[in-house]
């Protein structure tokens, strides 16, 4: 594939063809911005790309495609090489599945109120950037589309200008992926070596030794590893993601943190030659930290965007784990578990890019429809729209691993690799994996506490402000774009198995192995892990049981009951009282929560000021959280940054003299040098 | 050759004298924009001409693309200092007169940068750039106000000193040839002295790179030599800025490396290396932090020179086929991004009535094109794709990276400091609710667009023709 | 055919037998309860009659009530349902045993719990949201542990799947595992914490600031109530079984042994069962209620436990290798 | 050779003793005098060099820094301190005895450094390198630790003495002669900045630091 030439793979052809319609829309939106007109059709054409290029992609994965070609493009001599494989093919329909149920959410954007010549020619160019970091095949093209999907998402996240917190926001955003891609930029040094061979085909021909490659690691670990969202360095995350315009949010959160796991894996499991054991430390430490850490942040946090992009963390975490599982077997020769640990990664990454994409859309929904996101303003849409809030509740089960849906499957595959974790012939992965295994639990039944909060205190209840309570349902399009989603999170938590089979050729080459039991369990539809004696889960057969019970208990109680129904106030022990203050709020929900986890994680502390006697102002409790992440790794090195800048400035005010000083002194400091040296 | 290379110095010399006597400043703003197309046009034919040496000029790979940049950069400037001068007429910041001087005096520079690229005698070198950064000092003090005269006082002795300085250095060199090339104009021609450069005296030499370091690194700016710069950027008219960051400084730098080649010519002299990978990180890091305090939006962008020049300056230090290459990229990049933003400077500062960063704000609801123009400027000197500058800071920081690990972390460093700086900056300048005034902007954007365009073309495609002076360049470098 | 038409037939026998047991076993506890705090107590079918009665009144929901709330019981008796079908009770080896391993049984769980805290916070009032929130509190400690334990078994016998460890540990020579007594230990806790139990919640009272469960049904009436009742009483079950799957299965029929080792595995399941409720009367009688935030430090007690279990068992695997 | 030598070199020395005494003064009028003598013995010692080594065109050089340098300068300063009434004391900012040291302390550096790296070298080259460059360092140490700018005008044309000095010691070299009528417009241009500067009244002495009043960027 080094050659150069334009000879490509069908598939290949055809998702150039769709990634140049973004590319397309992207200019024809730029250019003609002052026509609303225009800057709409840029969602009928990124849909229209969007499907081309999944269409395309799937074929490749099914096909397992590899084929590619190089422009005379980019660096010098080496020139641009471009690159379909199962990897990227998998990651390009994650990309674009989202892309296109999120322009379809775009087409039901109010003409004059949302399209802005802000926001609608950078969609399809983040869109472009995306998908180009997936197919580039050498270490420029990577990080030349990396760094361009910096900047578009950028941009849109700095499209709401006049919100000062947008702003900061897009600040710390756009800083925090440049130190990513410094890092990722070490990483391929590291593995370009001094002679700069940065294509993918010569790196993979000449991998590093030891102790660069352990370089490189921390490198894409930092670099993508912060653009994916993994604590300690994740505090930009819930600042940008909902700060874009939520179908972008949705984008970012749902698909751009898969396009850096993409890099990831890119890196570690392809390039980086063969895996030593303790590479898979940093990423079940991280991994296991950031799964709870998110949670916690996104139980606490009371801003319903917010929420979703601290559950991403979370979910990054996830797939942390399972990568550092995946890569810990392979190192240790366990391929059939390697690729367990794989399939749960992957199918994760796939899994949630739908189920977030789908919250952020509702958000949007939400956002739009009533202008607020904070907890404290919602409540009682379930009632004005009906529709979201159903599909939001999909989403909500999905994301927290509850079966039927999606998260569960790769949930379950997950913990089927953690089990195979006594197998290890290195005692600190034998004694790690029950840690991290302890440490998914425990993310799983805070994701159910989290969602239980955020759809109980925005969709149920009683509207705490004038706007929930006149709330509309969404545009017809935005209902389709989550019907989809929500579709894709029932059918993708029903026949994971048959996801698996799809992606096998892609395990045997990132694990090793394919999956060793695929299509051995009891109906076709079973999930198999090791062998079918082990662990099956079968979906489709439980929501068969489901169904069938509901139906009997449905019938039971009808037959015997009938369905007398009388409505009345409520009761709530006697004293129903009309102001919706007194429901429970999203601090009060989470209060037990704090209590048991806030205090160590957080430092969290309540005062209570109680006014004296005869003083008319009311009392109030305060909580004070610290988040330590923001404050040791964002906030204390800004500070540093500043006062040492201040602390430097005073050499912009020195008299002409003492410049000539230190003209005078560089000059006697180099002669000594040079005194003692000849 | 001789022709061409006697176009491009004579054709600014020969016009500026002309200009000085031409009554009416718009015939002079004019002659500028004809006299520098004639100049860029010069510079062009030296591309369909041979290259080589005489005794006293010099095209080589070197410095050909340095002299078209030189040229195209002047020409974009003059046609940008026509309509920019012209708006300091009618607010009454320059008199008519002083607007003939100015065209004059700016093709004077021009003229005389032209000549440093082009010598091949190190005297002359020595001469053309005293001459241009002579100039500039009167340019830098042409508004006459307190600071101007100020920045113009501080940037004419620290200029001076380093003019001293290197002349000294000079002096050194010949000696150092004299003895393998004998006495005269031989030992003094850069050519010779390179082909020679194994007879040469080591010592000598080692000693003369130090003097011509500190005396051209005054020029070039690096820290701590600075000084004069971010005065000298922020009170002189915005062309002159453009021309102080995009080409005076590569001029210098240019000068510099001339002299590196040289001494890395040399088995036994000292290796240049760590001299200036030590004195570009000082000023890539010093400048980072120094951006994080600027209040003035010009102050700004000269100390975003000083870091790339920093920068450049630990490129060519770290050496080697990749480094050499993207620091001479670098160097063509910084002239063409920065001579952009400070086009787009001119007219932000024009719009606002202020160079005051904390009185402009919301420029992308003003002047939507012009925040555009702006924030491309920006993106592309700290480095962000699709244009040339992330490039070579790819290479720069990937080859330092794969040689010398713990190294790159410095460069990094203080490139991420200074981006936090300048998109902190940039979104001050580009959002929020606008302020008051908001003037239509009359200077042309066509310069702007060209260098912009410029650059993203090469963040994208690199023509073979310049790599291949790149890379025999970067070979001559070591 | 006929073997799977009668693994149906099995299978169909479990899910109404542990429906039609579960409001006994609750009967079983409280009149234990009663027993040993010397009072009378109600007969063991009580609980039969006030589901009866439940049914029979019309169901009372609040005006502001949606269609969520009207819907959730059903979808909580069904969830709570098959996850109590797929537990290997009187035999294992039925017709869906295989579907749902024992990590998809947490999540079955998980679900119902999660639709009823959601249905406590429909009506939007600070009764709902307070049963709610203590609820996923809980949950989040014991769902972790619960977890951890039967990982902790299925690691001792190498699979996840429940019939298959009900198998080994019935095949197994009988020895204490020190892992496998810490586990236990732990599922109690959980089972008594998700079974609103004392010391974590009271069953019988109400209109006290430290309830959980019966604050987020308080909205509940008629129908829909008596579904949540018999949701809670077949969870009730499912523990038990749970518990006596994984760490008392002897007496179960094996898999292959056909319907005619079932009245057998039948009758040792039920004595179990018994058993059970009544030890769970015992122990309720003995103990007080704890402080909702003393709970906390209760369930993490669990998950300690059930952490210590999965080292240990880790560690005895690599002393086996 | 040997007298050529030795001539050249006991200029040189005398040279160094110059900027030794600068450093010395604290009246500004024998700053001034004691520069014009420096001038006056750097004429000399071009003009021997002019002689001995057969290059007439050096006369030039030798000429212009008598005249220049020498008279007019000198001259031109000393109406210029008398008319705008300048303090007559020069400020300094490290004391004549520190100044001296380090002075002292410079010179051996130069004296060191060149004795060393031009070994290969023939003897003049090195001595007068030697000096030459001790002169240079005298004068840049003199622009910074006086604060009058008439001393510091007159620091670096000390220095530029060094430099003409070492440029005509160089045998053969070309361009000495321009370079030297460059650095006298320089030094002129100078002279001529700092009376315009008073003349505008723009700032209260020729003080240097007085014109850092202003300092562009807003603190």
């Amino acid at each position: 594939m080094t050659g150069a030439g334009f000879s490509a793979a069908p598939q290949l052809a055809i998702l150039l063809a769709g990634i140049a319609l973004y590319a397309a829309a992207a200019v024809f939106a730029a250019v003609f911005h002052r026509h609303k007109s225009v800057l709409a059709a840029v969602y009928p054409i990124c849909i229209v790309a969007a499907a081309i290029a999944a269409g395309a992609s799937l074929a490749a994965l099914l096909g397992n495609t590899d084929s590619g070609f190089r422009l005379p493009l980019g660096l010098p001599v080496i020139g641009l090489h471009i690159r379909l494989d199962a990897l990227s093919a998998f990651f390009v329909l994650i990309v674009n599945l989202g892309v296109l149920t999120t322009a379809i959410y775009g087409l039901g954007l109010d003409r004059d109120r949302d399209l802005s010549a802000r926001v609608e020619p950078f969609f399809p160019a983040y869109a472009l950037a995306m998908n180009l970091v997936l197919i580039a095949g050498d270490a420029f093209g990577f990080l030349f589309s990396w760094e361009l999907m910096s900047l578009t998402s950028w941009v849109l996240v700095v499209s709401r200008h006049r919100d000062a917190g947008n702003r900061h926001a897009g600040h710390v955003y756009l800083v925090m992926a440049a130190i990513g891609t410094v890092s990722l930029l070490f990483a391929f040094g590291g593995l370009a070596g001094a002679a700069g061979n940065y294509a993918f085909d010569a790196i993979r021909a000449a991998p590093p030794g030891p102790l660069v490659a352990g370089l490189v690691l921390a490198g894409a670990i930092f670099g993508a590893g912060s653009k994916a969202g993994i604590a300690p360095l994740h505090a930009w995350l819930p600042l940008a993601h909902p700060a874009a315009p939520s179908h972008v949010s949705a984008l970012m959160s749902g698909v751009m943190t898969k396009v850096a796991i993409y890099g990831i894996i890119r890196i570690v499991f392809d390039l980086l030659g063969t895996p030593i054991w303790w590479w898979a430390l940093p990423f079940l430490l991280l991994g296991a930290m950031t799964a709870v850490l998110g949670l916690l942040y996104a139980v606490l946090d009371n801003d319903l965007k917010r929420v979703l992009a601290y559950s991403t963390v979370e979910n990054i975490g996830i797939i942390f784990v399972g990568l550092g599982l995946a890569l810990a077997f392979k190192a240790s020769g366990l391929s059939a578990a390697a690729a367990v640990a794989m399939a749960a990664t992957l199918l994760h990454c796939l899994n949630h890019s739908w189920f977030k994409s789908l919250l952020f859309l509702g958000a949007g929904a939400v956002l739009h429809a009533t202008g607020r996101r904070d907890f404290d303003g919602l409540g009682g849409l379930i009632h004005r729209m009906p529709v979201t809030a159903a599909f939001w509740l999909v989403g909500a089960m999905s994301i927290s691993a509850l079966p039927p849906f999606n998260g569960f499957v790769s949930e379950w595959l997950l913990f089927q690799a953690v089990l195979a974790g006594p197998a290890f012939p290195e005692p600190i992965l034998r004694f790690m994996s029950p840690a991290v295994g302890a440490m998914l639990a425990l993310a799983a039944a805070l994701a159910a506490a989290c969602f239980v909060r955020a759809f109980g205190i925005v969709y149920l209840g009683r509207p705490r402000s004038r706007e929930a309570a006149e709330a509309h349902e969404t545009a017809r399009p935005q209902q389709v774009a989550m019907a989809l989603l929500a579709g894709l999170c029932l059918l993708g938590g029903l026949f994971g198995g048959v996801a698996v089979s799809a992606i096998q050729p892609l395990l045997q080459t990132l694990a090793g192995a394919p999956l060793p039991a695929t299509g051995t369990g009891p109906t076709p539809f079973s999930l198999v892990a090791f062998d079918a004696a082990r662990s099956i889960y079968d979906a489709p057969t439980i929501a068969i049981f489901l169904l069938t019970s509901g139906l009997l208990v449905t019938l039971l109680v009808h037959h015997l009951s009938g369905r007398r129904t009388r409505l009345g106030p409520a009761w709530d022990c006697g004293f129903p009282d009309p102001s919706p203050l007194t429901q429970y709020s999203a601090s009060s929900f989470s209060q037990p929560l704090r209590r048991v986890y806030g205090g160590t994680v957080f430092g969290a502390s309540e005062t209570i000021d109680m006014p004296q006697p005869g003083d008319n102002r009311p009392a109030s409790l305060n909580v004070q959280l610290h988040d330590y992440a923001w404050e040791l790794l964002y906030a204390a090195p800004a500070r540093a940054v500043v006062g040492l800048s201040a602390r430097l400035n005073a050499l912009q005010f020195l008299t002409i003299r003492s410049y000539l000083m230190l003209v005078f002194s560089a000059l006697i400091a180099l002669l000594l040098i040079a005194a003692v040296w000849f | 050759m001789m022709t061409s290379v006697a176009l491009v110095i004579g054709i600014p010399f020969l016009s500026a004298a002309v200009l000085a006597v031409v009554p009416g400043y718009r015939a002079s703003a004019a002659g500028n924009v004809l006299a520098m197309f004639a100049t860029f046009l010069a510079g062009v034919s030296l591309l369909f001409v041979d290259a080589g040496a005489s005794s006293y000029v010099i095209v080589d790979d070197m410095n050909i693309l340095f002299i078209i940049l030189n040229t195209l950069v002047g020409l974009t400037t003059s046609v940008f200092s026509a309509s920019y001068i012209g708006h300091e007429i009618e607010t009454g910041k320059l008199t008519p007169l002083f607007v003939r001087f100015y065209h004059a005096m700016f093709l004077g520079m021009m003229g005389s940068m032209n000549v440093a690229l082009t010598a091949n005698n190190i005297g002359l070198m020595w001469v053309g750039l005293e001459m241009a950064t002579l100039i500039t000092v009167v340019m830098v003090g042409i508004y006459r106000t307190p600071s101007a005269i100020e920045a113009a006082w501080k940037y004419f002795i620290l200029g001076s000193v380093g003019i001293s300085l290197a002349f000294f250095g000079t002096i050194l060199i010949y000696l150092a040839g004299q003895k393998a090339l004998g006495e005269g104009a031989p030992a003094m021609t850069w050519s010779l002295l390179q082909a020679a450069a194994p007879q040469l005296d080591a010592s000598l030499l080692n000693l003369a790179f130090i003097f011509l370091l500190i005396g051209y690194g005054t020029k070039v700016g690096l820290a701590p030599l600075h000084a004069w710069l971010p005065d000298a950027h922020a009170e002189g008219p915005t062309p002159i800025s453009a021309v102080l960051s995009g080409l005076l400084l590569n001029v210098a730098l240019y000068a510099l490396l001339r002299f590196k080649m040289i001494v890395s010519a040399h088995p036994e002299a000292i290796d240049p290396g760590p001299v200036m990978i030590v004195m570009g990180l000082i000023s890539l890091i010093f400048a980072a932090f120094m951006l994080y305090q600027r209040r003035d939006i010009k102050r700004l962008f000269a100390y975003s020179s000083i870091e790339h020049m920093g920068l450049i300056t630990f490129a060519f230090g770290m050496g080697g086929p990749l480094a050499n290459f993207a620091g001479l990229l670098h160097m063509a990049m910084h002239s063409l991004t920065k001579s952009a933003i400070f086009f787009a400077v001119g007219h932000v500062a024009q719009a606002k009535g202020t160079q005051r960063i904390a009185g402009i704000r919301g420029l992308s609801v003003t002047h939507p094109g012009l925040a555009i123009g702006l924030a491309v400027g920006v993106f592309a000197i700290s480095g962000l794709p699709p244009f040339g500058v992330f490039m070579s800071e790819f290479l720069i920081i990937t080859t330092t990276f794969a040689r010398e690990p713990w190294l790159a972390i410095f460069p990094a460093f203080g490139l991420l400091v200074g981006f936090g700086a300048l998109l902190w900056r940039l979104q001050d300048l580009l959002f929020g609710e606008p302020t008051e005034p908001a003037h239509k902007v009359s200077a042309s954007s066509v310069p702007l667009i060209i260098h912009l365009g410029l650059v993203l073309i090469a963040g994208i495609y690199l023509p073979p023709t310049l790599v291949g002076w790149f890379e025999r360049a970067a070979e001559m470098l070591k | 055919m006929s073997e799977t038409l009668t693994l149906l037939f099995g299978q169909t026998i479990q899910m109404f037998l542990v429906l039609l047991v579960a409001p006994a076993i609750a009967g079983i506890t409280r009149r234990t309860k009663a027993r040993f705090m010397r009072r009378q107590g109600a007969p063991i079918i009580q609980p039969y009659r006030d589901l009866i009665k439940l049914l029979r009144k019309e169901a009372v929901v609040a005006q502001n009530a949606s269609w969520f709330f009207r819907s959730a019981p059903y979808a909580i008796l069904a969830f709570t349902w098959v996850a109590a079908a797929l537990v290997p009770t009187f035999a294992s080896g039925l017709m869906f045993n295989w579907a749902a391993d024992a990590v998809a049984l947490v999540a079955l769980l998980g679900a119902a719990r999660a639709l009823l805290a959601l249905a406590g916070m429909d009506v939007g009032t600070s009764f709902g949201g307070i049963g709610s929130s203590r609820e996923m509190m809980i949950a989040t400690l014991a769902e972790p542990a619960m977890l951890l334990v039967v990982l902790t078994v299925a690691l001792t016998a190498g699979t996840t799947r429940l019939p298959e460890v009900a198998e080994f540990l019935t095949a197994a020579p009988v020895t204490v595992r020190v892992s496998l007594a810490l586990a236990l230990v732990a599922l109690v806790i959980v089972a008594l914490a998700e079974n609103a139990r004392i010391p974590v919640d009271n069953p019988a009272t109400h209109l006290e600031l430290t309830m959980v469960h019966e604050a987020m049904v308080l909205e509940y009436s008629g129908r829909h109530l008596a579904m949540i009742e018999m949701a809670a009483q077949l969870k009730l079950v499912l523990y038990i079984s749970l518990i006596v799957c994984l760490f008392l299965p002897f007496g179960m029929a094996p898999a292959n042994a056909g319907p005619a080792a079932w009245p057998m595995g039948m009758a040792a399941y039920l004595v179990k069962l018994v058993f059970g409720a009544a030890l769970l009367g015992v122990w309720e009688v003995s103990i007080a209620k704890m402080r909702v935030f003393r709970v906390g430090e209760f369930l993490g007690g669990a998950f300690v436990f059930a952490f210590l279990a999965i080292l240990l068992a880790f560690l005895t695997r690599e002393v086996l290798n | 050779m040997n007298h050529a030598y030795d001539v050249s070199h006991l200029l040189a020395g005398l040279m160094l003793v110059a900027s030794f005494s600068l450093l010395y003064q604290d009246r500004i009028f024998a700053v001034l005098n004691i520069f014009a003598a420096q001038a006056i013995l750097l004429s000399m010692a071009v003009g021997w060099e002019a002689w001995t080594q057969q290059r007439p065109h050096l006369f030039i050089t030798a000429a212009l820094a008598l005249c220049l340098k020498g008279i007019i300068i000198p001259v031109a300063l000393h109406k210029m301190i008398v008319r705008l009434g300048v303090h007559r004391d020069v400020e300094q900012v490290v004391g004549v005895g520190k100044t001296l040291l380090l002075g002292l302390a410079l010179t051996s550096l130069s004296l060191m450094l060149v004795l060393k790296i031009t070994v290969a070298a023939d003897s003049f080259t090195r001595e007068g390198l030697a000096l030459a460059l001790a002169i240079i360092l005298l004068g840049m140490l003199m622009m910074i630790t006086r604060r009058n700018a008439v001393t510091q005008i007159v620091g670096f044309m000390s220095l530029e003495n060094g430099l003409i000095l070492a440029a005509t010691g160089a045998r053969g070299m070309p361009l000495v002669v321009e370079v030297s009528v460059a650095f006298s417009v320089l030094i002129a241009l100078f002279v001529f900045a700092v009376f315009v500067f008073r003349i505008r009244e723009r700032f209260d002495s020729v003080d240097i630091e007085a014109l850092e009043n202003v300092r562009g960027d807003t603190k």
